[in-house]
């Protein structure tokens, strides 16, 4: 399959940034007509390589070649005129400009010397019908989900007829169908012979599509491997650098019993809540040491609920119980007083001040319910914040790092320590583990269990739909932003049926709670 | 399954609003609530030469406006454009003393405007300095070369001057001035790039989010320093209207007016974090300001302290009733 | 803006004639002390009076104007922010048959038929009275005499003029020296913080001449602080007159004032009901004015309005 | 050696350090223009001498900077300090020319609560208008800023109000243990502020307003609040600097005082390393700005440049020290000093300034 010459080569490339070494001399290579995946734990230095790769950072050593020519961008701007074209890993565009505009700026269709409007209208529309995305493209992007503006990056980059593609988990906050789309088209600009460089944390992605892969670690090279030659346990092996066993015991660890669960107290009650324009009302119920599920496709309305339930939007109609005495929870003040926490998927505008440290963000919350007067000890603040860094494993592990320094991943994990370190009785997790490295996954599955058994309410979000069947007792499915049926999960229960709910046209009601 | 629910979006009706046009219009709608007022209470204030009073009396402010929407959609601030009307206007006045021939004292005279926006814009690009602080240089270092040039105020004699400054436009029964279809001009022609060329949209992109317009491979820095030239270039026409306007060069004129011209902008309804906000925004903000000291002139009836208390209680006002506009159309 | 007056707009027909009166701002005590004459005397006069303050803005001045003339009042004063760049909007009014009486500051038009008369104090005179007053006083004195020198506003008429008629008084005896000048901005602060300036880079300062009393008024903090003695060890002349300066003379910290009355209200509404009746008045008119020493300052104090 | 090279990048590497590097200059060119400026002596038992008239001068500046940092950290702007510290002058010095007996300490006290009273009502006003009415704060202040000068010069019907009062002039030009009260002052509302903002989570919670308001409201912070407590903080500053600055001349002077002082915060806040767009804040490097500024006034008239030309020479000083901080611009110079060994590319110089 691969061709003698590739279109890409990097040569032992280091980047130092102020205490950390990102990358080590490390060595990469890209053929025409491949998808090659780019893997690594979290922090192990894949964007920055991308990054190094397109100008947006120096190189402190280290060539590029592209074509066999050196090259040395001085920014995106360069990269994507000599064919290069990239997303990357946080969805970096423009939230105040319309979603058509975000698909051709820098290259708008034109007639003499201004924009045509109507033509690249037009376009977008067309460009997004091809994988499937049928949205309203004179809108601003902003008021779209993140699953939404994912998609909209991907059609930016693919319609550059480029040399070399490269997506820096692309498919981190899509869905299943999203996903099949996705690589329906990377399979025919592979066949194209466009050159692919593919980052993702989802193995089953990687053995679907891709030809090589290569890994790293710490900054290191590990090595580049075919992929049929690399079995999947020796490649998480490759990652994680040690022997694994952990990895598949998650299952035999959640072995819950959903009746036992949904016969305590309800912790938390939701009759009829609903907010205009984003929920329609909906009734769900959450015990004490449940994990209720969410499963809907993209833009089904899941975060809105999640949103209702912490009050960061105002539900308009409907009755809200917390411990049995309804309540009205206007705002995240009003949940967080009721032990009610929130891990948003957007960690980058809702989640994270990136100026601030490790140990700032990690306390906020918990500082933010105590109030300003009383701050949290500093010898309390080691304590936590270095018990969950190792627990979690943060890396780099020093807690006084800006977080916006962290990789993605790594910045996933400090938004969940923040949530978790004041121990909330409802934890609402919305899509936690998005971005994060196969081990540290594991590791965080592992956490939500122990924490329900501990009696802890936790409602979870994800796109992956075995996340969701394997951490919940019970499944509540979303479709059009409706809550359309809550299914408990004991043995009968599988993705299919699932899948079903989702697709089938009528609503059902509720097989559980009634 | 590929039926995605995002489909499921009502089609547009055509007479539906879009969102992000309710403050410009909500705007308007407020300005003319308020010129109906002026009419209500005062004769004269119909007169169909008031507004045109205005537009001549403001349109050096409009223009200067105009360049700071610019700088300010991509979320800069420029506080230099006052020093550079003066600036300009004094050097015009100056060059015109000394016998220079108006055409070249023209070219001169937009020439240092530009030029001075174009130094701040890259030492704000390449050195990442924030635009306050070196705007606020370019501030005093244009006011300073107005004093160093004369202490005292120049007159303006020459033929082609005095005729663009006492022209009168016919219309009908009133008249407008030259500076006037300048304005109209620099309006014009910024808003057709704002909405209409790869410079325009790339202005609003950095203002959106600079670090991804970067990453989406767009040309940050150029247009940055643009931006600042622009604005540069928009100072000098106003300075040029400015002293067209006075006939004169002063080295203490349009002391303040970068706060005049940043309100105007912000009236207008443009974000001062950037990204959002039209020229025609900017327009109605300066008649927004011309209007309420037009009212206040035509009262006549306070003195000095209560000149500012009714400025700032008008201001307010209109702001409060903008923003519980626009917050109810949400 | 609510108004009492509001529609009376001035329209041609009413007996009462309509004032259009354009000020610089309230930048001082003076500035209010000559408003409050014009108000008081237009009131006694039965003068009807549109007045506009224009914030120390040459463009407010125009744009007020302008909506004088909208407006059809009978007669247009303003007291120019700055001299030029007055003959477009004079033209108008012209056309509009407004005469135009300038107050307190004059305009440097070549066209002479834009204004009807100019009324207010001679700056250059100000400074010479006080030079003058200085040359005689130290005319005994046999070494060098160190002036320094709070100038008002840079490039402002009344500094530049003031500055102009001092120098020229005290040229005529050469052991009087201005050993350094600096802008206070006409305010008591600026004044204190020059003068603090002035006391530390010279030993031996004899004289202060500042342009107006307020500086002076600033400068007189300095002077305790510095540990000497007001009036004594430095001899200080200031402009202006006004009531707190006035007290300072009478105290014997200040030796001499040149007054600047802002008081010009009366001598205004005759002028404007001159013009207005088609009279003819002279091209100048000076607001009665006088210097003062601690004696005189004693004497006018109790009757000193502001 | 190296020893002394490593002491020194590290030195370098502090954040205030080349602000202070600055303000060395200054101080030595003063000093070369004329030798006496250092000297520092004992009169009547007050220290006397232009470094402490500057650190005097500067009081108010330091007032008004501290509060403002507060709000620009939030990702603010107050452009009314200058009124509110007129009003809240214009205030105090209305109600003690009122009294019978100036002198009396409690009439002084009265007026100071009073017109700090207001001050905080003022303070309230602009909080309003920015954190629950939503208004962008520039044009929320400025609102204040216009019609608070008319209100000062209302209350002193556009008069300069004179005081003859001994206790409120101390505020000024006082002295306490040998320094000037000013200095006290500043110092003790810099403590103040300080413990307020670090020894508290106050400072790291308007931190995290400021730079992702979003986030910090589904943090749980109640943001509203902290906006609105940070422009209560900087209008109380304000009108301690009123104070200041009428007790300094005796005098409320409601169209002059704390004229332009806005301007002046803002350029001590930002050299002082605060970024405009909110954030991080840096209490001591926006006391070194302000002292920066004032060094500068004071030299302006200390080495009688004309005012001509002092404009031109802030400006110049405005860009030095800004350039000099710039990490862009000093990654640059070494460059230039000695250039990288191998692969020196045409582009590369452009990198730098992407930010990380
Ligand atoms: N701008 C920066 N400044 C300092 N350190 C940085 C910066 N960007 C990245 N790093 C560090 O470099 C290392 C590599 O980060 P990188 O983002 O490349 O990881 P990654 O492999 O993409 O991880 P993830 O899977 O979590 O996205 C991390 O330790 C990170 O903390
Ligand atoms: N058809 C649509 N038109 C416009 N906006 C939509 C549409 N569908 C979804 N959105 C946007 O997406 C969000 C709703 O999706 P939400 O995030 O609640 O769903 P989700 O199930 O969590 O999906 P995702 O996987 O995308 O996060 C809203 O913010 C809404 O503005
Ligand atoms: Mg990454
Ligand atoms: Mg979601």
């Amino acid at each position: 399959m691969s061709q003698p010459r590739p279109v890409l080569t990097m040569t032992a490339i280091s980047k130092i940034f102020p205490g950390v070494r990102a990358l080590d001399g490390v060595d990469f290579r890209l053929f025409p007509g491949e998808v090659h995946a780019l893997m690594g734990e979290n922090g192990a230095g894949k964007s920055t390589l991308i990054k190094v790769l397109t100008g947006v950072y120096g190189t402190d050593a280290g060539t590029i070649a592209l074509d066999g020519e050196q090259v040395s961008f001085a920014g995106p701007m360069q990269a994507t005129a000599a064919g290069v074209s990239t997303v990357y890993q946080e969805v970096n565009l423009l939230p105040n400009l319309s979603v058509a505009e975000n698909i051709f700026i820098g290259r708008e269709p034109r007639r003499g010397p201004a924009v045509n409007w109507r033509e690249m209208r037009r376009r977008a529309t067309e460009l997004l019908a091809r994988i499937d995305l049928r949205i309203d493209v004179t809108e601003l992007l902003g008021s779209y989900s993140l699953a939404v503006q994912q998609m909209v990056a991907i059609a930016r980059a693919i319609d550059v007829r480029a040399r070399v593609l490269i997506l820096d988990e692309p498919t981190s906050s899509l869905d299943a169908d999203e996903v099949a789309q996705l690589m329906r088209i990377m399979r025919q600009l592979r066949d194209d012979g466009i050159a692919i460089l593919f980052v993702t944390h989802f193995l089953d992605q990687v053995y679907g599509i891709a030809d090589r892969i290569t890994v790293l670690r710490n900054g290191r090279l590990v090595g580049e491997w075919p992929t049929a030659q690399l079995p999947q346990l020796a490649l998480v092996e490759k990652m994680i650098g040690k022997e694994l066993d952990a990895l598949e015991s998650i299952d035999a660890e959640a072995g819950h019993d959903p009746a036992a669960v949904a016969a305590g107290t309800p912790l938390v009650v939701a009759d009829g809540l609903g907010r205009t324009g984003s929920v329609a009302p909906f009734s769900l119920t959450i015990h004490a040491g449940e994990v209720v599920g969410l499963a809907g496709l993209l833009g089904s309305g899941r975060t809105e609920v999640a949103r209702l339930f912490f009050g960061a939007d105002r539900a308009d109609r409907g009755q809200l119980t917390v411990d049995g005495s309804p309540t009205a929870i206007r705002n995240p003040v009003a949940a967080i007083e009721r032990d009610i926490a929130f891990c948003s998927e957007n960690r980058r505008t809702e989640g994270l001040v990136g100026e601030l440290t490790v140990r700032e963000n990690i306390i906020l919350a918990m500082q933010a319910a105590r109030g300003w007067l009383r701050p949290v000890p500093r010898r309390r603040q080691d304590e936590l914040v270095q018990r969950w860094i190792g627990a979690l494993s943060i890396r780099p592990a020093n807690p006084d790092v800006p977080v916006r320094n962290l990789s993605g991943g790594n910045q996933q994990k400090v938004l969940l320590a923040r949530w978790l370190i004041t121990e909330p009785r409802l934890l609402i997790l919305d899509e936690p583990t998005r971005g994060i490295d196969i081990g540290a996954k594991t590791e965080i599955q592992r956490l939500v269990v122990e924490l329900a058994d501990g009696g802890m309410a936790v409602l979870f979000i994800s796109a992956e739909l075995e996340e969701v069947l394997r951490l919940s007792h019970t499944v509540a499915v979303m479709r059009d932003r409706q809550l359309v049926a809550t299914l408990t999960n004991d043995d009968t229960l599988d993705a299919e049926r699932v899948m079903h709910a989702i697709a089938s046209g009528d609503r059902q009601e509720s097989e559980v709670h009634p | 399954m590929t039926t995605t629910p995002l489909a499921a979006r009502d089609a547009k009706a055509w007479w539906r609003v879009p969102q992000r046009h309710v403050p410009v219009l909500a705007t308007l709608a407020l300005l003319l609530v308020m010129y109906g007022i002026g009419v209500s209470q005062y004769t004269a204030f119909s007169n169909i030469q008031v507004i045109f009073n205005i537009l001549i009396d403001n349109g050096f402010l409009l223009i200067v406006a105009v360049g700071m929407t610019f700088v300010i959609l991509t979320g800069g601030i420029d506080l230099s454009v006052g020093s550079v009307v003066a600036m300009t206007a004094m050097v015009s006045a100056s060059l015109l003393r000394s016998g220079l021939p108006p055409a070249l004292v023209l070219v001169i005279a937009l020439l240092i405007g530009p030029t001075l926006g174009f130094a701040m814009g890259c030492v704000i690009h390449f050195f990442d300095i924030q635009p306050f602080i070196v705007t606020l240089a370019g501030m005093f270092f244009a006011r300073g070369l107005c004093t160093w040039i004369s202490a005292s105020s120049i007159p303006i004699t020459d033929g082609f001057w005095t005729s663009m400054a006492q022209e009168r436009i016919r219309i009908g029964e009133n008249f407008v001035s030259v500076s006037v279809l300048i304005t109209l001009v620099v309006v014009l022609v910024a808003a057709f790039v704002l909405a209409y060329t790869r410079l325009g949209r790339n202005v609003y992109a950095i203002g959106g989010n600079p670090q991804s317009a970067l990453l989406m491979g767009l040309p940050v820095g150029r247009t940055k320093i643009a931006v600042y030239t622009i604005s540069g270039l928009c100072s000098a026409i106003g300075g040029i209207v400015l002293s067209f306007y006075t006939l004169s060069g002063a080295p203490l004129i349009a002391v303040g007016m970068e706060l005049d011209v940043i309100a105007a902008v912000v009236i207008g309804g443009t974000l001062l974090t950037g990204g959002s906000g039209y020229v025609f925004g900017t327009v109605l903000g300066v008649l927004v300001l011309g209007v309420i000291q037009t009212l206040i002139t035509f009262d006549g009836s306070l003195n000095s302290w209560w000149t500012k208390i009714v400025i700032g209680a008008l201001l307010f006002a209109f702001i409060l009733l903008q923003r519980l506009v626009v917050l109810r159309k949400k | 803006g609510n108004s009492d007056t509001g529609g009376s707009g001035g329209e041609a027909g009413s007996d009462k004639i309509v004032l259009g009166f354009s000020q610089v701002g309230a930048e001082s005590g003076w500035r209010t002390a000559n408003t409050t004459s014009v108000k008081e005397a237009a009131t006694e006069a039965g003068i009807e009076l549109k007045f506009d303050d224009a914030q120390q803005k040459q463009e407010n001045q125009i744009k007020a104007i302008r909506n004088f003339i909208q407006q059809k009042v009978d007669v247009i004063a303003f007291s120019p922010v700055v001299e030029s760049g007055w003959d477009t909007v004079l033209k108008e009014a012209k056309d509009a048959d407004i005469p135009v009486i300038l107050t307190d500051r004059a305009v440097d038009s070549a066209d002479k038929t834009l204004y009807k008369t100019f009324i207010g104090s001679d700056f250059v005179k100000e400074g010479r009275l006080s030079g003058e007053w200085l040359v005689e006083e130290k005319k005994a004195a046999t070494g060098p005499v160190n002036i320094v020198e709070l100038q008002g506003t840079t490039g402002s008429a009344p500094a530049n003029d003031r500055k102009k008629g001092f120098a020229e008084a005290i040229a005529t005896n050469p052991n009087l020296k201005v050993v350094a000048s600096q802008s206070g901005d006409f305010t008591r602060a600026g004044g204190k913080q020059v003068m603090e300036q002035f006391l530390k880079a010279n030993p031996k300062i004899d004289v202060l001449f500042a342009h107006n009393d307020d500086m002076g008024l600033g400068a007189l903090e300095a002077i305790t602080a510095a540990g000497k003695v007001p009036g004594k060890d430095i001899t200080i002349i200031t402009i202006d007159a006004v009531k707190d300066g006035m007290q300072a003379l009478a105290d014997g910290k200040f030796n001499f004032i040149a007054e600047c009355s802002p008081l010009l209200g009366p001598q205004l509404m005759d002028l404007v009901k001159k013009v207005h009746a088609g009279e003819s008045v002279p091209e100048r008119v000076e607001t009665e004015e006088t210097t003062f020493t601690p004696e005189q300052a004693k004497a006018a104090l109790p009757t000193r309005k502001y | 050696m190296s020893a002394v090279r490593d002491r020194f990048a590290a030195a370098s590497g502090h954040r205030l350090f080349w602000p202070l590097v600055v303000l060395a200059l200054l101080i030595v060119a003063n000093t070369v223009y004329r030798p006496s400026f250092l000297s520092v002596e004992l009169k009547d038992g007050h220290l006397y001498g232009s470094l402490i008239d500057i650190v005097r001068l500067s009081a108010p500046l330091i007032l008004v900077a501290l509060g403002m940092s507060l709000v620009i950290a939030t990702g603010g702007i107050d452009l009314s300090v200058g009124s509110v510290a007129a009003v809240s002058g214009a205030v105090a010095c209305l109600y003690i020319s009122k009294q019978p007996d100036q002198n009396s300490l409690g009439g002084v006290f009265t007026a100071l609560a009073l017109a700090f009273g207001v001050a905080l009502v003022l303070g309230v006003w602009n909080g309003t208008l920015v954190a629950v009415i939503g208004i962008q704060p520039i044009i929320a202040t400025l609102i204040l800023m216009v019609a608070g000068r008319g209100l000062a010069q209302l209350i002193a019907e556009g008069q300069i109000i004179t005081i003859n009062s001994e206790p409120y002039r101390t505020i000024g030009v006082g002295h306490l243990l040998t320094l000037p009260f000013a200095i006290v002052v500043a110092l003790v509302v810099t403590l103040l502020v300080a413990v307020l903002t670090r020894r508290t989570a106050l400072g790291m919670i308007i931190e995290a307003v400021g730079g992702n308001a979003e986030a910090s409201r589904l943090a749980g912070i109640r943001s509203r609040r902290i906006t609105l407590l940070v422009y209560v903080v900087s209008a109380a500053c304000a009108a301690v600097a009123g104070f200041m600055m009428t007790a300094n001349v005796s005098s409320a002077d409601g169209n002059a005082v704390g004229l332009w002082v806005e301007l002046d915060a803002i350029l001590a806040v930002v050299i002082g390393g605060t970024a405009l767009a909110g954030g991080r804040f840096y209490l001591g490097g926006t006391i070194v700005g302000a002292l920066i500024i004032q060094t500068l006034t004071t030299s302006v008239y200390a080495m009688s440049i004309d005012p001509q030309t002092a404009l031109l020479f802030k400006a110049v000083v405005v860009i030095a020290v800004c350039l000099i901080q710039a990490p862009a611009f000093r990654a640059r110079l070494r460059r230039r000093r000695t250039p990288p060994p191998p692969p020196p590319t045409a582009v590369e110089t452009q990198k730098e300034q992407v930010p990380a």
